[in-house]
């Protein structure tokens, strides 16, 4: 147990804090998203992706992936990784990216020479962004049930059917999909994975508005949207395994205990501000005890980060601490959202830019969007079953094949 | 010994169920959130026609005469619809401050006119539940001065009522006030900031102790809101209940699996004495004054916390659909977190009942 | 709605009271459990059945059971039931039973003439008292897999195996069981229900201690056990369906809303009397608010019992409000143990006959008592399958028959 | 940055818990329950062998020198096997107390018995933490009076270590106090109540602050009382897998239902998180002072929540058979539960937790 930083963690974190001194004012906002094509003029570089690429030749974005790629070529070392996301938060600088956290992992690991050199290189130089299409409205939590159908003629596929949740489907370049080639397989084997522009002729995106009222997702519709036969990542009917490998990818994103954290410290302050007949509201002791209870619970899943992160620097599997990130890091941040709106009484419910809405209605919008995040990218009911069955070696349901009637 | 509706009850909520099935649908309430309209004219019209504004009113002054129990059944049919019209502060506390406090004067001129639909009341007791911020509702003379956060049914209001510092309640003309609608996550209700500079006001003023007539007027609206609350989990969990036997995922409908079964189990336990106790603190109120205050906090406490427990579960059993648009199920979750907050967060009025019950 | 009695009941109320006045010296003290015939003496009835006896005499006891059989003959009524256990419990006098609530009905209503003379006039004077023999160590919630035996000998059944969860084993005169009679039969088709003497050769009883170090049930082993052929009730191979029967009878007693806030009434003395560092624990405001929480839900329960009673008074089925009392009852009897022994902390944990212990320790036996409730009846798991199956109509799951290797 | 064990820690866990496994079955805790055992002399034997009393004892007086997160990797061990030997008071409490304040004179004369196992001293610090049926204890020159509640590993000790009303520590010998042992539902661990007349105490003086000795000895034994119930919880988690892999019903095991898998799950996803948390707080004891207080005050609460929770969670997957002694299931269960209310219950230690931070 030594939670100090040995002498070359330290200096990386001196040489890149010197960095973001000196370059931040190239940053072009601190934006999570990355930067797209579109926000650039068509004359060169626009100021996101110039960032991005300062970024990468000082090796703070797209650190480990091949220089032949246009990458870094690091080694993988998640302290570092740990260090560059915790001094460009508090900087509150935008920090750079790696193409797409999913599609650009699955193509390094899965993809041909060709499709590497396509794809890999002006993703993660920001020119090419991706949405992801798997879900559809008849298969969520049974993703492997999908029927958007990819049918072979001559040298494409061509594609129909439905995507839902696609989240950026309308601001970005390319989708990588999953659609059924070999409808007669049974259902895991009858999957591909195809990439292909965001321009083809045939696909149609729709806004999807949430509860939150925010359009933040799309539903996508192809007719006959032809793609060429090569643009397919894996072989045929393979689709389910390269898919689970970017789910793998993707979840790791979900519960972030620095969230937790800031938040927790946001709430506090809050209750410390906010007064009920004059008495500011961390003097109440019931709300006051609440706040105490989340505190141990964010405090708990802040350390199992750090177990996590240990794990992965010394190249072991997480195991268990990772497995309940998803299920624990989303319920705690719904429940902090659900403490800040009780804190704030009817002023909690204030929303569509309203007077005398706090922090522009933000903590409305996170109880929302916090019980969207409980539900999508597997739901808390999946969740479980996932940490009963690989984690602890519970026996799964047995399969009903029957097909309904 | 029946601890049950009786026929004129269920009479009265199947009536306005039906009408609100014919005349609330899901389109309807999608039509007025986008317009920001919270008093739907031909809604509110049929309503009325029914009489429902008059609920609480006496027949003397052509109301209906009904009790609270009456006017909880109809707040469990309207928020069980979402249904974008006034009727907690308008039809409920205004009525019951004015027959409790008013003078035969004052009733004579508010009374019918709210009876009938004619009129409606913005009802602001902000100074009485908790300041956030709000500024002061002093009187001076026939004078009211300051600013009231939150109160209810202000949408096209002709009237409002509004409590002073001094627990005194005033009627202030629409045209004497300043009216600052306030959005919430709930666009079927409205609520507002009221500002008074000097305005002109009629006092409340023949009740001999207006502290408890404004209590009074609190736990009333404290039973309501929870009926309204009741009503709109009830349909959430209808829905779920629905959506389960549905929907399939994994070549079966998703209600056969246990985690969503036992989800839908847990919110009917929950829900389900929920009934019971909105039942009995709304009959209390009329009947068992020794009950009356107590349970009205109960049923209004625990009402938003199971609402918030049945709101949340119903999304989660209609999974990513329910926290789309698509089907709307959140307007149900946003009205039932409005009144969460309304006259009353649940530690607020858990405590009043230890106050009640001379425990603190 | 009106929750006054009509003056019959009040008349009834008023003769009650004036029983109980001039009566209750005669109650041989305040027991709930039936009195059995070996409490007393063999020359003649012991007080506990003189005072069944009495009991039955003016109609407080075996109200609904034919005069032919012993009882009183009345019609039922709820109210009239409410009314007796509500005054009962007031005077705190020992009430009458009926001779066992889940035996006497079934035989009532399935037993053939000679079955319901030779077992319901003793059973309701309290002369021969009874156990249940139906859960097994390898049934308990699937208790249709039962593996108990009983193999046709001559003119008897002859009975191998073992029960567990038998109550009262040890002190009653007789067992109503079910036993597997057609092996081969679909496993809900194999099951009789027979009535035997404990008394039976082949037949031992062993304490099985629960958590509260109490042996309130037994286990009872079955070695060639004898019993007669007739000493069944319905036919062979219908015994499952006997049985629902009894377990109607049994869940209708199991989170009685009347002793929750008998509860609640305990924990707020408590919670005035008892002190920390000289304060009130009522002062806390912490304890207080979840004291606030459990009365909510308390009053919420009892008021639901108002409206089941209201059902059963007009012949209707109450359907959610009952199914629901077993799984929410024993929750909140659970959950106000639970905070008696927080408010009493350390001194919560005291047992054994301990110094400084509060109410005999009462508290702590509650707590994991009421665990075994939420489990025993009908598991919570069990409960909210009902509840979603036969109240929600959701489907059940798919049936799994291939047996485990 | 590294987050994890030493090796030498995780061998340490290792051999402790081959020992607990060998030398503290299920029968020999029932036994030394059935003879209110809390102090089972050969298991106290081996662990002496091991050096175990003597863990958080400088070298220098015999002891190992250690840390408090190896003693609290060893709490978690005999929690884990619920383990009928005195340690929390005698093999931390103390020991840290007469080091933290302890003349050299008083650390010669005690530690080295103590760390030998030679010694076992009980501890009281009841009127640091909240006085329920206490006489204040008081202390006159070197005599102290009064009554002490719920002192720790009170079974045959030598000496016991009290605390007074002033903050003081004062070691009293066995003989000069009057015990009186009490008993609690967990029978794997011994508390009683202390009575002194004027007995002759040897008053731990050195200190520069008694209030923050007594704190910091506090905060470890909150530590170190979470540890056990992480490994108390840990155990009955295990056995409910265990469990629910073998039980059959409906001709599956019973884990391959829903409801029980997830209720597996959800006791991994509430108790995997607090063993960092113990981790945490035990490491900043000794190396994060800024962090200490805090993290121990949330472990002890947050550990006493979960602990509840997987103790009630792993009785219901194992059904009747886990409120049977069948399986001794309830020895975890209990020690669970007298975990929590010992050293401060959640709601005491909470409100601590936010003085430190200044909130009060």
């Amino acid at each position: 147990m030594d939670l100090e930083y040995s002498s070359e963690y330290e200096d990386f974190r001196n040489e890149l804090r010197n960095f973001l001194e000196e370059n931040k004012h190239l940053s072009p906002g601190a934006i999570a998203r990355p930067p797209t094509n579109r926000e650039g003029s068509e004359d060169g570089p626009n100021p996101a992706q110039r960032w991005q690429q300062l970024l990468i030749e000082h090796g703070y974005a797209a650190r480990t992936i091949p220089k032949e790629y246009g990458g870094c070529g690091e080694a993988p070392d998640p302290l570092k990784t740990h260090i560059i996301a915790e001094e460009f938060a508090k900087a509150r600088v935008r920090p750079g990216h790696s193409g797409d956290n999913r599609l650009v992992p699955t193509v390094l690991e899965l993809g041909t020479e060709e499709q590497k050199r396509w794809l890999v290189p002006p993703s993660i130089r920001g020119e090419m962004s991706w949405c992801q299409g798997y879900s559809e409205p008849g298969s969520g939590s049974d993703l492997a049930s999908l029927s958007t159908r990819a049918e072979v003629d001559g040298d494409d596929f061509v594609i129909n059917g439905q995507k839902i949740w696609t989240s950026g489907a309308q601001h970005a370049d390319m989708m990588f999909c999953l659609v059924r080639t070999e409808p007669d397989a049974p259902k895991h084997q009858g999957i591909s994975y195809l990439v292909f522009s965001m321009d083809t002729p045939g696909i149609e995106v729709r806004p999807l508005v949430t509860m939150t009222g925010d359009a933040t997702f799309n539903e996508v519709f192809f007719t006959d949207a032809r793609v060429p036969k090569n643009q397919i990542i894996g072989k045929r009917g393979e689709g389910w395994f390269v898919a689970n490998n970017t789910l793998k990818h993707e979840r790791e994103g979900l519960g972030d205990p620095h969230q937790a954290e800031n938040r927790f410290r946001e709430i506090e302050e809050l209750m410390r501000n906010e007064t009920v007949d004059g008495d500011p509201i961390m003097d109440n002791p019931t709300h006051r005890d609440r706040l105490l209870q989340l505190q141990g619970r964010m405090l708990a899943m802040k350390y199992n980060g750090m177990r996590v992160l240990t794990s992965q620097r010394k190249h072991e599997e997480p195991g268990l601490p990772r497995w309940i990130i998803k299920l624990q890091g989303c319920e705690l941040n719904h429940q902090m959202a659900a403490m800040a709106i009780d804190a704030l009484g009817e002023l909690g419910t204030l929303y569509h830019r309203s007077d005398h809405m706090r922090a522009g209605g933000m903590w409305q919008q996170r109880f929302m969007m916090d019980l969207g995040l409980i539900i999508g990218g597997g739901t808390a009911q999946i969740q479980k079953n996932m940490i009963g069955e690989r984690a602890l070696g519970l026996p799964k349901e047995p399969k009903v094949e029957v097909k309904p009637t | 010994m029946d601890f049950a509706l009786s026929e004129e009850q269920q009479f009265l909520q199947q009536t306005v169920n039906e009408l609100l099935q014919d005349q609330c649908s899901l389109d309807i309430v999608r039509q007025d959130a986008a317009e920001n309209e919270t008093k739907n004219q031909a809604l509110y019209g049929s309503l009325t026609e029914l009489g429902i504004p008059g609920t609480l009113i006496s027949e003397d002054y052509g109301g209906v005469g009904l009790r609270l129990l009456d006017a909880a059944l109809i707040a469990e049919s309207l928020g069980g619809s979402v249904a974008t019209v006034p009727y907690i502060g308008s039809s409920v506390l205004a009525p019951l401050a004015i027959q409790l406090a008013g003078s035969d004067e004052q009733k004579d001129s508010w009374l019918p006119k709210l009876a009938s639909g004619e009129i409606t009341c913005g009802v602001a007791l902000g100074e009485h539940i908790g300041a956030r911020d709000n500024t002061p509702i002093t009187s001076e003379g026939s004078k009211v001065s300051g600013r009231a956060m939150f109160a209810l049914d202000v949408q096209d209001a002709d009237v409002f009522l509004v409590a002073t510092v001094d627990d005194e309640l005033h009627l202030v003309e629409a045209n004497d006030a300043e009216l600052n609608r306030l959005f919430t996550i709930d666009k079927t209700r409205s609520v507002g900031e009221l500002t008074f500079d000097h305005a002109p006001s009629d006092s409340l003023e023949s009740s001999i102790d207006s502290t408890s007539t404004l209590a009074k007027v609190v736990d009333a609206g404290r039973v309501v809101v929870a009926a309204d609350t009741l009503g709109a989990a009830q349909s959430m969990l209808a829905k779920a209940v629905d959506y389960a036997g549905e929907r399939q995922q994994f070549n079966r409908v998703i209600g056969s699996f246990q985690a969503v079964k036992h989800m839908c189990a847990e919110m009917a336990a929950e829900l389900e004495p929920c009934r019971s106790l909105v039942w009995y603190a709304a009959h209390a109120y009329d009947a068992i004054p020794e009950d009356a205050r107590i349970t009205a906090c109960h049923a209004k406490a625990h009402l938003a916390e199971v609402g918030r427990f049945v709101a949340r579960k119903s999304t989660e059993v209609h999974g990513g659909m329910g926290f789309t648009d698509l089907l709307g199920l959140h307007y149900w979750f946003k009205r039932i977190e409005l009144n969460r907050q309304l006259l009353g967060t649940p530690e607020f009025v858990r405590n009043e009942a230890a106050k009640v019950q001379g425990w603190i």
